[in-house]
């Protein structure tokens, strides 16, 4: 019997043998896995995701936030300014009201030796155009008609629409990357291996290894010559995660420096509390709100009942019972603010209409005023709203976020909440196709200026398409995109934000905000979070 | 003969995952649907041609097969065949080391159970085998990684190789993306005790619960052969219980046994979703459910016509080795 | 001469015909602390699922009650036995009704698997032929079907979007019920491709039954002999299954029902915060009640099985003699319920589902 | 000659689902050296078990009490098997007794060669190098008479006829040369040429080796042919012990002279044919024939290009309106293929195969359905032949209710227990479960089934073979007073001439799948013209020692001859 034992024993050992090897690699491993490279080094972890290296191809953040390290815009804001200066560029401005100059500073080089100039500018837009990838930005070109070189530094952008003050924001984001037109296509996307193999860059830093949404590593690229101040770490290396909650531990436990975009709710809170780690925050450009259906939600103008007046109480009576606190701290713990209008916090000319015009005039709920404007306006109740939100798209909280929304309006008793989700593709089709009276969006701004906030959503034909006609706040919107002197236009952001605050065609309700895990070693972060939304890792610094 | 099922099968699973993919929505709107009015949403979907009739696109899809152009997948721009690669490589390694401690931990223990039939060692291994397929191994998963990295600290959290030692093995040239063959092949052994760590947890917790599968089976072939005649009669023949079980009833019993694990081994091959988003490990059942989230259609198309082939690949090579363990199907 | 002695079998009382009673009985040593042990966890899984309005202290979507929201991840406390979730909820409370969702998409999902299945395999295994290499085929095709891909198409294309209970748990059946299918058709028509050469099948052809008469009354009864077990694996994989479907965010959504593999998809980030009790409650739940029902379908399988069951080991040699060993065929092989069994049906094999590893 | 196992006042009871079975009680048995032994008794008399014990391979649920006195291969020392350790145990198993089992080709491991099958036994007890291991395997091999042994050693089991896989079984035990072997109805699952063969090994082990032999059997012709002594057992006890001859010249216990007279003995059955045929009307002979096969030709389709297997090529016969055809061959001769053909179960694929006025070769099922009310078919298996989920009054009305001669099982009762009382079965018995009865009842039911529309033509496949020889006489007897009374034709297949004999009027013996005799039981049993039939009546034992030894002769010197 005895040698039956023997061999349950020997593969006992065998297990045990299997993982002590693995341990004793793991113990000699944990202390220098690799030899630093020389200098300094980073490292930065992740949940975003590549689409692609080339501008031409992307249009998303996960894209943008390695397009920024790694090639040169013509214009770009300075670290806590909102306010749009030359980068790459020496000079830009309007030349006529059609005619946008920008000249280029002499002897500007790639990182790998090639020329940058004019002819690479004009390059990159005309290529922009001509690909138009299904998920490319080409589409805000809308008012670029083409590109002229006047001579080695110097390109005129000749525009459809007169003083158009937005272009220069677009050349700060997605289309305004330029790129070396000896290494890109000019019909076609890059593949990202080549451009990583030409080290066709020319930003701070220049990518030196690429494994495609795994690790990508950073080196201060000699040649910058842009408007940041020159890098203060020779290597930053880009680690991607799956799973919120691995990122979470690893910045904890050391396993990297700084951890940037989404930790979840929970993460942040618990890491506020640990001494071992800094939690950075800065403020956000991401916004929640509601959006109304004015057709189909209730009191609608298809609905049988229709009635605008009693469609406007329905929705304002929404706007008073909103618990934006309760929702910040309770599902968000603070990793996003009360946002009480529909430019966030931090961007010329935002302002806060809906504290004063709902709720008890301090930001805060007051069931008793809904009541009033209800039943003044002679709805009865409880209402009952068809709310739709998504599970996935906008992050791991929304479910709970909706279940306490729909708690704060049903606790009054003036409304029934019928809460509905969907997988996010089916939801983009069906928002608008009028299936949803009332649905939960979120915005990421494409450029940080007010304009970005008002345009997409008030004009008559609009990205929510539902339905909200408002021709007054149309033409103001039309108007300021045009208005050379900066007061005048924060003047009429301001008249369009309480116009759309009267008729609330959306209900804004948060606002994110940017936040970045750090070690205790690492500084810089404070100075890179702010109102541009985009995270520069030249600012960091470590040791 | 099993082998020609091959082409059938593939078939009929990539036609079938074509046309619900296709039913569900198209990528632009997956990925551009919360920031694209719908007017430009259409326009695209209508240049990238995903508003045809399925006819249509199906039959240009099977045009381009034929030519061996498997396409380049269309939310992240790289050619399907790399992502097959690169993300096999990863399941593969992961699958192997599963499988290293499904075979350690499952087969022993299960001749163990067999030998000790309804004595407590047997219950008690019984019990253990129902707990570790019982367990979904995302949470097991959890609790190892709480254990041994977060309060013991001996191992890494998650990923498949600290940053350092990624580094090192992306400068190497003829890169094969199995971690611990290009980990050998950089010469520093602290690269390759690195993997190796990374490897220890998502092994132990998808191995325990193939292992769990495992021990069941042998547990109740090797008691059935042990009933049959020719035990009895080498039992009369004087020669030892343990011998019985470890000789004369284990090798008959490995023919029903053989399907199985080659069916497990194709089912971890296709990837591991579940483990693989608990330990950062992206094989091909993450990018999967990635994929199929962004609805890019020929990357899931590749995937799954790489996960048949697998499935009737397994399939052929379990009929040679049974082959060659029954001498009746070989002569 | 020994004549054929009339003797009066005693006529099976109802209680013995029960099939678990039966077999509980029929169980000694470990294998019956088996089975009872599985009965236990089952019953209570089952009665808990039935009762969960009344046993559960809140609404499994409740955030509030009479002194005010519970607040979230507040650990467990007097009013709050296991605490209350990230986003407010109790997690008892949860729990409890997670086991009523559990065992809709379990009777769901095996109901939906159970006719197709059998069906299949019955009429696959009779007539043979092309039809039955078809369908085999057909069947190894499935193995390789990411069953994710049909749980997120049943989501939207059920629940249409409302994501109220039926919609959601009707999702997670269907995506189960397509892999369950296979596994159904290959036990029964194994079974029925063993049953056909049997003789008193070939009697009933000779007798002139047509093909439909002999598949349902003869073979139809005695290859679904071996559904408990199958019964039971399913119902175990169905709610690793749902789990599986839960953590990658396609369970369903928290206000239409609670959901085991939802609330611990949300509680792995409290984990790792130290947050340890959003986790651990529905995790255990999970696995107590497939430990539980496995269990069942294990000793079911075995008992069913003679070369399997364990006998009581008889007093020193002490019984009556000669009366029984007149039944010629002798005394060690017949036996209540007949030789059945499993032994040369083809041992039930495991298979993983794609979202279950 | 001493005694090699004394097995004193032995007691064995079984743990069974319905409370605790006592299988053997108070046996005292004695086997000396060189002496034969044979242990004969109905199924569930406990001989089987009496044996086991020998070797202390009982399952856990047994438990004994008594005592097996087992002295070793050189007569030294002595043991008691039932108080031995697994470890005592197992020394003596090989060693001091062997055993051999009924069935060979399961007492084999398919996945193993026999070389290293055989070595198993001598690795077990001695430490011998593979290379001596194996030449003894060889040696072994070539003394039980297996051709070639050197090449063979390495074959595996499925490679070897059933007759050569039991020589295997035989070799495994003799490898250690113990001084017991225990067979356990050794032959029992061969065809009787082939079991001619093994008995004579078994004698040369008896003579050569010396060795004490303990035969398990319910066959008295075997008996009759190897043993010395016989010990005839019932319901667990010895009723009766006494050297062959007197044994079978004067047997003493009732129950023994019960089972003497039940056995068939070849040749008494022709007196009743000759009469039979007697009062046959005179135009008989031109009467329509019930079957008629001219040039029968079935071959099953192989499979994936391998070729198909041929089982009957070219078989002429006639059965005529009320006569009983037996058909007789050995495994594999295509007797049980014809009869399936001639019930519709199985293609006819050449010649021509005319069943009551309908050719059966490419014919359809819808034709051939109303026909189907005209034939019987009893099966050989009595426990697979009853659907176990019905009674046995709903089996039997099943042809009644699917011909329309009544809506529903409960509408036919009355009919049905007409049948079973046809049958000598109670009506009570129509309650019950087919696993409530025994084989022999269960046949009787079969029987009554098949005959519940009166058919013209009932076929018989070896409905008896499965039984005991007392239940086989009397259910013979039945069929004979059935045919009588019923006047069906009949076509009876078995692989016993002495049962055929009983029944047939004519006989027609089958030798792979080609007719080689027919005629009446007279001329068949009587004068043989075909060498196979001579060889086939010369293997079979008859229950008498000494007509047995006479027929012995006799069949070594056709085997010269052939």
């Amino acid at each position: 019997m005895t040698s039956a034992s023997k061999n349950g024993r020997r593969s006992l050992v065998a297990v045990a043998g299997f993982s002590a090897a693995a341990l004793a690699f793991a113990g000699c491993s944990a202390g220098q896995p690799a030899d630093e490279a020389s200098g300094s080094s980073i490292t930065v972890g992740t949940t975003d995701k590549v689409t692609t290296l080339d501008p031409a191809g992307s249009y998303d953040n996960g894209s943008l936030a390695v397009q920024t390290q790694v090639f040169p815009y013509l214009l770009n804001t300075d670290y806590q300014s909102t306010d749009v200066v030359p980068d790459l560029a020496e000079s830009a401005e309007f030349t006529s009201p059609t005619e946008y100059t920008v000249t280029l500073p002499e002897g500007l080089k790639w990182a790998n030796g090639n020329d940058l100039t004019a002819d690479d500018v004009k390059f990159s837009f005309d290529r922009q155009i001509a690909i138009a990838d299904p998920n490319g930005a080409s589409s805000l070109l809308y008012n670029l008609d083409s590109t002229e070189v006047v001579d080695d530094t110097t390109v005129v952008f000749h525009l459809k629409a007169e003083n158009d003050q937005v272009f220069p924001l677009i050349l700060t984001s997605f289309p305004g990357a330029i790129v070396d037109d000896e290494v890109f296509a000019a019909d076609a996307l890059t593949p990202d291996d080549e451009i990583v193999a030409a080290n066709a860059f020319a930003g701070p830093y220049t990518i030196t290894s690429y494994d495609f949404n795994t690790l990508i590593s950073f080196k201060k690229n000699p040649e910058y010559k842009g408007l940041l101040a020159e890098a203060k770490t020779d290597t930053v290396n880009l680690k991607y995660y799956a799973e919120s909650s691995n990122l979470k531990l690893d910045v904890q436990e050391g396993g990297i420096d700084v951890a940037y975009r989404s930790l979840s709710a929970t993460d942040i809170d618990d890491l506020k509390g640990n001494d071992k780690v800094n939690v950075v925050e800065g403020p956000g450009g991401e916004i929640r709100y509601i959006v109304f259906n004015f057709d189909t939600q209730p009191y609608g103008a298809k609905t049988p009942e229709a009635d605008p007046a009693k469609a406007l109480a329905v929705r304002q009576a929404v706007a008073d019972l909103i618990d934006r606190d309760e929702l910040a701290d309770q599902v968000y713990k603070g990793t996003y603010t009360p946002l009480y209008s529909y430019v966030p916090a931090g961007l010329a000319g935002a302002i806060e209409p809906l504290v004063e015009m709902y709720g008890d005039g301090s930001g805060a709920p007051d069931a008793d005023k809904a009541a009033e404007r209800l039943t003044a306006a002679g709805v009865t109740t409880p209402v009952e709203l068809n709310l739709q939100y998504s599970n996935d798209h906008y992050g791991p909280s929304s479910a709970d976020e909706y279940a306490l929304i729909k708690d704060q309006l049903e606790s009054t008793g003036l409304f029934t909440v019928n809460l509905q989700t969907t997988e996010w593709v089916q939801y983009s089709e069906d928002r608008t196709s009028d299936v949803y009276p009332a649905y939960q969006l979120g915005w990421f701004p494409d450029y940080s200026d007010a304009d970005n906030y008002v345009t997409p959503f008030f004009l008559i034909e609009n990205f929510l398409s539902n339905h909200y006609v408002n021709q007054e706040v149309n033409d103001l919107i039309i108007e300021q995109a045009s208005t050379l002197d900066p007061a005048a236009r924060t003047a009429l952001i301001e008249e369009i934000q309480q116009k759309v605050a009267a008729d609330l065609s959306t209900v804004p309700y948060l606002q994110g905000a940017q936040v970045a895990v750090t070690g205790t070693d690492v500084e810089g972060a404070d100075q890179t979070l702010d109102a541009s939304f985009k995270f520069r890792y030249a600012a960091l610094s470590k040791g | 003969m099993r082998a020609l099922l091959i082409i059938p099968t593939v078939f009929i699973l990539v036609t079938l995952v074509f046309v619900l993919m296709r039913s569900t929505g198209d990528p632009i709107t997956a990925k551009l649907g919360g920031q694209l009015p719908a007017d430009q949403l259409a326009e695209r979907i209508h240049a990238a041609g995903y508003d045809r009739p399925i006819i249509v696109q199906y039959l240009e899809y099977l045009g381009q097969i034929a030519t061996g152009n498997f396409g380049t997948t269309l939310t992240d721009n790289r050619p399907v065949t790399e992502i097959l690669v690169t993300y096999g490589a990863a399941t593969l390694e992961l699958a192997f080391y599963a499988l290293i401690v499904a075979f350690v931990v499952g087969i022993p223990f299960g001749l163990i159970a067999a030998y000790f039939r309804d004595k407590g060692q047997d219950a008690s291994l019984r019990v253990f085998a129902i707990l570790c397929y019982a367990t979904p191994v995302f949470f097991s998963g959890l609790l190892l990684k709480l254990v041994f990295s977060v309060w013991l600290g001996w191992l890494p959290v998650s990923g498949r190789a600290s940053v350092g030692a990624q580094l090192q093995m992306e400068l190497l040239p003829n890169k094969t993306g199995l971690y611990t063959i290009d980990a050998i092949m950089t010469g520093n052994p602290a690269v390759l005790g690195d993997v190796l760590a990374h490897a220890v947890l998502p092994a132990i917790a998808l191995g325990l619960l193939t292992a769990g599968v495992f021990l069941r089976l042998v547990r109740t072939n090797v008691i059935g052969t042990l009933s049959t005649d020719y035990v009895d009669a080498a039992r009369s023949r004087g020669v030892s219980e343990y011998r019985l079980v470890r000789k004369h009833a284990y090798r008959p019993a490995l023919i029903p046994i053989i399907t199985v694990i080659g069916l497990q081994i194709a089912l971890l091959l296709g990837g591991a979703v579940l483990t693989e988003t608990t330990f950062e490990w992206k094989g091909l059942g993450f990018m999967l459910s990635e994929y199929l989230q962004a609805r890019d259609f020929v990357a899931v198309q590749g995937i799954v016509a790489l996960l048949a082939v697998i499935v009737a690949l397994t399939n052929f090579i379990v009929d040679i080795i049974a082959a060659l363990i029954d001498p009746r199907v070989r002569y | 001469m020994s004549t054929d002695t009339v003797i009066q079998p005693p006529r099976r009382r109802l209680r013995d015909r029960l099939p678990v009673v039966h077999q509980l009985r029929q169980s000694v040593g470990l294998q019956r602390g088996m089975l009872v042990a599985g009965l236990v966890l089952t019953g209570l899984f089952v009665l808990v699922a039935i009762f969960a309005p009344l046993i559960a202290p809140f609404g499994f979507a409740q955030l509030r009650d009479l002194e005010g929201p519970f607040g979230s991840q507040q650990p467990p406390s007097a009013d709050h036995l296991f605490g209350t979730t990230v986003g407010g909820y109790d997690v008892l409370s949860r729990v409890l009704w997670g086991a009523q969702t559990a065992l809709y998409v379990i009777v769901i999902a095996v109901i939906l698997s159970l006719f197709a299945g059998v069906l299949l395999g019955l009429v696959s295994g009779y007539f043979g032929g092309w039809l039955d290499r078809v369908l085999v085929v057909v069947c190894d095709a499935i193995y390789a079907f990411p069953s994710l891909l049909l749980a997120i198409v049943m989501a939207i294309v059920i629940s249409g979007g409302q994501s109220n209970l039926w919609g959601g748990v009707f999702a997670a059946a269907i995506s189960i019920t397509v892999v369950f299918i296979p596994q159904y058709f290959r036990v029964i028509r194994a079974e029925t491709v063993r049953i056909k050469a049997e003789a008193y099948v070939e009697s009933a052809k000779v007798l002139g039954a047509s093909n439909g008469r002999v598949m349902f009354r003869h073979v139809l009864r005695n290859a679904t002999r071996t559904l408990p077990l199958i019964f039971t694996l399913n119902a175990s994989e169905a709610i690793l299954t749902l789990a599986g479907l839960g953590f990658l965010g396609f369970g369903i959504e928290p206000t239409a029902a609670a959901e085991w593999g939802y609330d611990l998809n949300k509680a792995l980030s409290d984990v790792s915060s130290g947050i340890w009790w959003t986790a651990l409650y529905p995790g255990l739940a999970i696995v107590l009640v497939v430990l539980g029902i496995t269990l069942v379908g294990e000793s079911l399988n075995d008992l069913a099985d003679p070369r399997l069951r364990g006998r009581r080991r008889v007093a020193q040699a002490s019984g009556t003699v000669a009366e029984t060993s007149v039944v010629p065929g002798g005394t060690l092989t017949a036996g209540p319920g007949g030789l059945g069994g499993l032994e040369d049906g083809e041992s039930f094999d495991e298979h993983g589902i794609g979202v279950r590893s | 000659m001493s005694t090699v196992v004394n097995i004193e006042r032995l007691g064995v009871s079984f743990a069974t689902d319905a409370g605790a079975v006592k299988a053997v009680d108070d046996v005292s048995l004695k086997v000396e050296r060189g002496e034969v032994l044979a242990i004969v008794g109905e199924s569930g008399s406990g001989k089987t078990v009496t044996a086991k014990t020998i070797l202390g391979l009982l399952p856990e649920t047994a438990t004994t009490n008594g005592a097996v006195i087992l002295s070793n291969k050189a007569g030294t020392s002595e043991s008691d098997v039932i108080s031995l350790s697994k470890k005592q145990l197992r020394a003596v198993r090989g060693t001091d007794v062997a055993m051999v089992f009924q069935e060979p080709s399961s007492a084999l491991n398919p996945v193993y060669t026999v070389g290293w099958q055989i070595i198993e036994g001598l690795r077990a007890h001695t430490s011998i190098s593979t290379k001596d291991a194996r030449a003894k395997a060889i040696e072994i091999l070539g003394r039980v008479g297996i051709p070639d042994p050197e090449h063979r050693v390495d074959h595996y089991p499925h490679q070897f006829s059933g007759g050569q896989k039991q020589r295997i079984v035989i070799a495994m035990a003799l490898v250690l040369d113990p001084g017991l072997i225990v067979a356990d109805e050794p032959t029992t699952a061969l065809d009787v040429t082939v079991q001619a063969e093994i008995l004579d090994l078994l004698r040369r082990c008896r003579d050569e080796f010396g060795m004490g032999i303990v035969l398990i059997t319910h066959n008295m012709g075997v008996v009759a042919d190897l043993a010395d002594r016989v010990a005839v057992m019932y319901q667990g006890k010895v009723v009766e012990e006494a050297d062959a001859k007197t044994l079978f010249a004067s047997p003493k216990a009732d129950y023994t002279k019960a089972l003497l007279a039940a056995v068939p003995y070849v040749g008494t059955g022709t007196a009743s044919a000759i009469e039979r045929a007697a009062k046959r009307p005179a135009d008989w002979l031109e009467q329509a024939p019930v079957v008629e096969a001219s040039g029968l030709e079935i071959v099953y389709p192989g499979r994936f290009g391998k070729p198909g297997f041929q089982a009957v090529g070219g078989v002429d016969f006639v059965i005529r309106p009320g006569e009983v055809l037996g058909l007789v061959g050995e495994s594999g001769s295509g007797k049980t293929t014809i009869g399936r053909a001639i019930a519709g179960l199985t293609k006819v694929t050449g010649g021509s195969l005319r069943v009551l006025g309908h050719e059966m070769n490419g014919v359809r099922e819808r034709e051939f359905r109303p026909l189907r009310s005209r034939i019987g078919f009893v099966f050989q298996d009595p426990a697979s032949s009853f659907n176990p989920l019905l009674t046995i009054a709903e089996c039997v009305a099943e042809p009644l209710v699917i011909h329309g001669r009544a809506s529903n099982p409960a509408a036919a009762r009355k009919r049905v227990d007409e049948l079973l009382e046809a049958v000598q079965l109670p009506k009570a018995y129509g309650d019950r479960y087919p696993h409530e009865l025994s084989g022999g009842q269960r046949q009787r039911a079969s029987l009554a089934r098949s005959l519940a529309l009166e058919p013209e033509l009932l076929i018989a496949d070896e409905p008896t073979s499965a039984l005991d020889v007392s239940v086989q006489a009397r259910v013979l007897e039945l069929f004979a007073e059935l045919q009588r009374e019923f006047g069906f034709a009949s076509l009876f297949i078995s692989h016993d001439l002495a049962v055929v004999d009983i029944l047939a009027d004519r006989i027609a013996v089958l030798y792979r799948g080609s007719l080689v005799e027919e005629g009446t039981g007279a001329e068949v049993l009587g004068a043989p013209k075909d060498p196979y039939t001579q060889r086939l009546l010369a293997s079979l034992p008859v229950p008498d020692p000494v007509a047995q030894a006479e027929r012995r002769e006799e069949l070594r010197r056709l085997r010269e001859a052939v």
